[in-house]
């Protein structure tokens, strides 16, 4: 097994080159003039001349991709065309507003996706594993900004019990020391205790929330369904019944810790998902995360930017694949 | 001739029994009938209602932001359009463009996967460390990165989906290649001396285009939703294109006094979508071997 | 005139285990170990022994599918290692096999003419119409209908299906069949005519057989020649008959016992060998079969014993054989 | 009389898939007394595991249907119970399984200790301790060697021999009375596969349990059952004591599965030549075996009933009354 960690390692390390390698691609060699799209459309020649320089744009290939690489290992991502801040001092600031909410949607996913896949495959062409069908289906069908608008309509417009967005109430900063021990609003809350509060922040959290567990809960209780149906029909099922074992421990505990490997890898790509569909959602919720940085660097054209969420986000992802595959690596099939 | 058409009548006979199969289920015979009908309407509203009449000689100030009606079913927007129309409009675009980019996904990744997984060792190592690379991007997020830098355009929408959805197949193929080629009818067909391409031609890539299948019709969805949210973003489709995402993403100004405005385009993405999954789905359930005896 | 189609002549592969991150060969898999083996032309050679014995192994050589660690193998004069690519698609038609498991064999997506035609396209590029007249010619000799020529496999019964993939060996006239346990998967009933036919096939083509087959009546019914391996070593060979009636190796009398048949009482009449058939990777020193010989001696432990000649044309590899 | 222990009446089990429905079983009586070991022959594709799979409720429906008949267990009328009764009262604590292939039997991500301790706890109703106890003793019962390390181990580690053994150990430790053996040495070598039966006919002898054997060769029937009847195409051809169906075959079809048994002391091998004959589906009451029997006539056409040879042997074959 060791050995099968140290590979998927180093495969890691492959993959994470590889993706510094496209993204250098497309920030330096697609373009026609990457130094003008560098420092945005309304540059002057000689913004456009230093830049070229700056970047090494005159240097050969090779050379630009070492400093780019030095750069990054610096932790350099250079800097935002629209706020001429550090992309990494933004990055910061921005981040932990987006993974409360990847972190909370991706709980619901679990607590939802599991049993419902679960229950469908136990009952399969019933009814209640139509409806599983369909909503699983269905919950991958939507288009998550939509979705979002759509909540807003019902839940603001129509019956005005949540907010439409922000974190929390602009009154309650202004009556309120907002706290902040973590930089994680909800956690920060919880840890102040004050129920107005945390009361707020959590109305606030609710539409955003199931906006992007929406797709992952499709996608968790689809691929728990296939497993199972798969496992349910194993000898070794059949073998467990035979003896007696009780039905639910039959489902609970020995299908389901089967079926371990597909649901972590599910939820590795799940909340790559979600994690990108921040960049559609927090916008229209004016949630303060990565998500609406990018959408504004998109709109703006602000290149330095798109390249820093995408390795960003690209890195996170790759890691979490990573865990993943190590906790799928525990399991004794594989442990040889 | 009459040989052709003893070749030809077993493969009508095997698409006839798969589309029997496909409509007993009640969902996915909607789904199938729903796909039929959008596909129709892609090819036939563009002759009706040529796009350039509608989108730039149809504008009529007086009559903005109005609700449904008789007159407009689903309203009209800003510019006093009719919404009913161009949500029409907006089917030929989302298909054409979504089945391009599984199109071109396709030819790039089948024959990649079915290579990697028949010729193993190197040949393996370098196309699927490749294919781990691009899958090394979460979903949609490259395809976000590369219409960005190749400039906000439906066409380069398409390339960039094009571009972060062949690893999908690639990996695919190549596993079924793999466990295909010890199978015995590819080992008689090396034992007679059949060259490589022609094993991979006639044995490898039919026998795993089932799971191709079923994940490409899967794809089509999933394609028009990435082409309605980087429309949604800016990245796709420009106005006064009638894309869905890009009517989704410009009501957003108006949404909350005109309703109909963000419901209709969005409507249309989710049935279309959701008619794409539910057939995938259905496909999957009656090509895949797993299932099929049951 | 050498009248051995095919002769095999110390014939050894390992197959290296690799470990680590530089895939360092931390062991070897030693699925054939030194073996020599002659066929006679017009002969049925049966290949009897369990699991990784190393049987599939020996034939995927014979095939030519993979390549031997060291060791000859020649066939029809000719050494199958050394031949350059063209002589090479030349033998191979000279050679096939009839697979296990006729659902497995046939490609399910071809049409039957289609599959009994790939042969005749790749190796003498004939032409459609050709092709069709050919397989149709040949379909009725295994006996089927010329109509199933525009079918798909899964529309046939198993021993239907054991046909078409013996058509296909056989539309290239070889010389050699492997038949890779040829009627395991399919019904008793459509055993024998499998069985019959395949004898009816030899006579009308003048062909050669290896047949491979755990099932000893098989073995029995078909070959004239048998030989007995365990562990990626040939232990017996020699005439089906002689075998058969006395066999001698104490390997194949375990083998031969342990198949319960019909006329025993109770299954105590059994005489069980212990133990497990031990791994290929590091197999027992000295004689392979010493770990679950009933007979086993000191010497058996430390000498590897030798194929020895014990009359009528048999060999055998036991110390303890006078 | 006694009630027999297992009666099987009038069962008839169908499949039903996009095709339509196709018969898989379709059995007239098997009665089994306590303490019997019985034996099921048949191929591959005539039901036998179905039969299994039905007796003990476990029967995947759909596509399985039970069209009709009863199975009486020990007073239990089986199909009419629930699948919490069947849980609670005759699963493991009653009936075992045995199934056929070792390598799936065992969960593979649990030990073989916590498979045998829930199995015993389970079943015995033992605290841990007792039941770790039980476990170790039911391991080497199964002659495995080294206990203790065994229960440490998950399946993968150990080889197909000894999974089976284990396999075995388990229904064993339900304590079970009826064991259902289907084809448990089949995917074994030969000279393992000797050593698992010899193993299986001491416990039942030391354990006292009824054993239902399911086999496709006659050879492993043979040699461990007292009884047996034939099964073609999930209808029961023939039945009777082992020795008189098996050394007097009466049914053409028993008479052409034994025909392919090796037969060292004949000196000749004769194997029987069928004659061709069209795969055609014959529908109605025919003979189940017509359109492959070799003695065909017209009459067979009727329907069959069984004809009693002697006390124990039926055949269901009407030529036999001319022999």
């Amino acid at each position: 097994m060791r050995n099968y960690i140290i590979k998927r390692l180093l495969l890691g390390v492959i993959v994470l080159m590889g993706v510094v390698v496209i993204t250098f691609f497309l920030a330096r060699v697609i373009p026609s003039n990457p130094a003008a799209q560098w420092v945005g459309p309304r540059a002057t020649q000689e913004q456009i001349d230093k830049a070229t320089i700056e970047l090494g744009l005159d240097q050969p290939l090779y050379i630009q991709f070492t400093k780019y690489l030095t750069d990054l290992f610096k932790g350099n991502l250079g800097f935002s065309l629209r706020t001429k801040q550090p992309i990494v001092n933004e990055l910061k600031t921005y981040l932990p507003p987006t993974i409360e909410l990847v972190i909370m949607s991706t709980f619901i996913a679990v607590l939802v996706g599991i049993p419902l896949g679960l229950n469908s495959a136990k009952r399969k062409d019933k009814a209640l594993d139509h409806f599983c069908r369909f909503f699983s289906v269905g919950a991958v069908s939507l288009p998550t900004f939509w979705v979002a608008l759509f909540l807003q309509l019902i839940f603001f417009r129509a019956l005005n019990l949540l907010p439409l967005g922000g974190q929390i109430d602009a009154k309650l900063k202004l009556i309120y020391q907002i706290p902040n021990y973590t930089g994680f609003l909800f956690l920060d809350s919880l840890i102040s205790g004050n129920t107005i509060i945390i009361k707020d922040v959590y109305r606030h959290m609710l539409l955003p929330a199931i906006t992007l567990s929406l797709y992952p809960v499709g996608l968790v209780a689809r691929m728990t369904r296939s497993a199972l149906l798969e496992i349910l029909s194993e000898d070794y099922i059949k073998a467990a019944r035979s003896y007696g074992i009780h039905e639910q421990k039959v489902l609970w505990l020995y299908a389901l810790k089967n079926s371990l490997g597909t649901t972590v890898t599910v939820l590795a790509l799940s909340t790559g998902y979600t994690l990108v569909n921040t960049f559609l959602v927090e916008a229209i919720f004016s949630w303060p995360g990565v998500g609406s940085y990018i959408a504004g660097a998109v709109v703006s054209l602000d290149y330095p930017a798109i390249i820093g969420v995408t390795l960003f986000s690209a890195f996170t992802y790759i890691i979490l694949n990573l865990f993943a595959d190590i906790i799928i690596a525990l399991d004794p099939r594989v442990r040889v | 001739m009459n040989n052709l058409y003893k070749s030809i009548m077993p493969k009508i006979k095997e698409l006839k029994t798969n589309i029997y199969l496909l409509k007993r289920n009640r969902l996915t015979r909607i789904a199938y009938y729903l796909v039929l009908f959008l596909l129709l309407l892609s090819v036939i509203i563009p002759i009706i209602l040529p796009v350039e009449q509608h989108v730039y000689q149809s504008t009529n100030p007086s009559e903005k932001l109005l609700p449904p009606s008789a007159k407009y079913p689903f309203g009209t927007d800003e510019l006093g359009r009719d919404l009913f129309k161009k949500v029409l409009l907006g089917t030929r675009i989302s298909l054409q463009t979504a089945l391009s980019a599984v199109g071109i996904a396709l030819i790039i990744g089948v024959p990649l996967g079915a290579m990697a997984g028949y010729f193993g060792g190197f040949i393996d190592e370098i196309i699927m460390r490749f294919t781990d690379i691009f899958l090394g991007f979460p979903p949609l997020l490259l395809a976000i990165a590369v219409a960005a830098f190749l400039g906000p355009s439906l066409q380069n929408a398409m390339i960039a989906i094009s571009i972060s959805w062949w690893p999908w197949y690639t990996r695919i193929v190549r596993g079924q290649s793999v466990s295909l080629k010890e199978r015995q009818f590819v080992k008689a067909a090396k034992a007679i001396g059949t060259p490589s391409y022609k094993i991979i031609m006639k044995h490898i890539v039919p026998n795993s285009i089932a799971p191709v299948i079923v994940q490409a019709s899967m794809d089509i969805g999933g394609v028009i939703l990435t082409i309605a949210s980087l429309s949604f973003l800016g990245l796709g489709a420009q106005a006064p294109v009638p894309e869905w995402g890009l009517m989704v993403s410009t009501s957003r100004n108006y949404f909350l006094n005109a309703w109909w405005y963000s419901i209709f385009p969005g409507l249309a993405i989710f049935i279309t979508v959701l008619a794409f999954n539910l057939l995938g789905d259905g496909l999957r359930e009656i090509l895949d071997p797993k299932t099929r005896n049951n | 005139m050498n009248d051995n189609i095919l002769e095999i002549d110390r014939l050894i592969k390992y197959f290296p285990i690799r470990s680590g991150l530089l895939s360092k060969v931390v062991a070897n898999v030693k699925a054939v170990d030194n073996v020599s083996l002659k066929i006679k032309k017009g002969h049925i050679l049966g290949l009897v022994g369990e699991s990784g014995c190393g049987k599939s192994t020996l034939v995927n050589t014979v095939l030519n599918l993979i390549e031997p660690t060291s060791g000859k193998v020649i066939f029809d004069g000719k050494d199958l290692f050394s031949l350059n690519s063209k002589e090479l698609r030349n033998t191979r038609k000279d050679i096939q096999i009839v697979f296990q498991d006729p659902f497995w064999s046939l490609n399910p997506r071809l049409l039957v003419k289609d599959i009994i035609g790939e042969p005749l396209d790749v190796q003498l590029k004939m032409r459609g119409t050709d092709i069709l007249g050919k397989v149709e010619e040949i379909l009725e000799m295994v006996g089927l209908p010329k109509e199933s020529a525009f079918k798909y496999p899964h529309e046939f019964s198993g021993g239907q299906r054991q046909r078409i993939a013996i058509a296909r060996a056989l539309v290239l006239k070889p010389k050699l069949i492997v038949l890779d346990e040829p009627t395991s998967s399919i019904d008793v009933l459509s055993q024998f005519q499998i069985l019959d036919l395949l004898l009816l096939l030899k006579k009308q083509f003048n062909l050669t057989y290896i047949l491979i087959s755990h099932d000893l009546s098989v073995v029995s019914y078909m070959s004239d020649m048998t030989a007995v391996m365990y562990l990626g070593k040939l232990v017996e060979y020699g005439p089906t008959k002689e075998i058969f009636a006395n066999p001698l190796h104490p390997y194949t009398i375990a083998l031969f016992n342990a198949i319960p048949d019909i006329h025993m009482e109770n299954i105590s009449e059994i005489d069980v060998i212990e133990g497990n058939v031990p791994s290929a990777v590091n197999p027992p020193s000295g004689c392979r079969f010493h770990t679950r010989c009933p007979k086993a001696v000191e010497r058996c432990r430390l000498e590897e014993p030798n194929l020895i000649d014990v009359g009528k044309d048999r060999t055998a590899a036991c110390h303890l054989i006078k | 009389m006694t009630n027999p222990y297992l009666l099987i009446k009038n069962l008839k089990v169908n499949s039903i898939n996009y095709e339509g429905k196709r018969n898989i079983i379709n059995i007239d009586e098997i009665s089994i007394n306590k303490g019997d070991s019985y034996g099921i022959i048949g191929e591959s594709g005539t039901g036998k595991t179905v039969l299994a799979l039905t007796i003990l409720k476990l029967l995947e429906m759909p596509p399985g249907e039970i069209e009709s008949g009863s199975i009486i267990f020990d007073g239990y009328s089986v199909l009419e119970m629930s699948q919490r009764e069947m849980e609670r009262k005759i699963r493991g604590k009653k009936i075992a399984m045995i199934f056929q292939d070792p390598m799936s039997t065992l969960n593979p991500v649990f030990t073989i200790g916590y498979q045998m301790l829930s199995v015993i706890m389970r079943n015995q109703h033992l605290k841990k301790k007792s039941a770790y106890e039980k476990a170790l003793e039911m391991i080497s019962t199964v002659k495995l060697p080294d206990a203790e390390r065994i229960m440490k181990k998950f399946p993968h580690e150990l080889s197909g021999g000894q999974r089976q053994r284990i396999i075995i150990a388990l229904a064993l430790s339900c304590g079970a009375e009826l064991i259902i053996a289907d084809e448990p040495t089949r995917n074994l070598d030969v000279t393992i596969q000797a050593g698992i039966l010899k193993l299986l006919k001491e416990l039942q002898d030391k354990f006292k349990v009824t054993v239902l054997y399911i086999a496709n060769n006659p050879g492993l029937i043979s040699a461990t059952c007292d009884k047996t009847a034939v099964l073609y195409r999930g209808e029961v051809v023939e039945k009777g004591l082992t020795r008189s169906v098996l050394r007097n075959p009466l049914h053409p079809y028993t008479q052409a599965l034994l025909k392919t048994m090796p037969n060292h002391n004949a000196g000749e091998t004769n194997l029987m030549q069928v004659e061709k004959s069209k795969n055609d589906i014959i529908s109605g009451k025919s003979c189940i075996y017509y359109d492959k029997c070799p003695m065909k006539e017209d009459s067979c056409l009727n329907s069959q009933n069984f004809i009693k040879i002697d006390d124990m042997h039926y055949v269901k074959c009407h030529l036999v009354k001319r022999c």
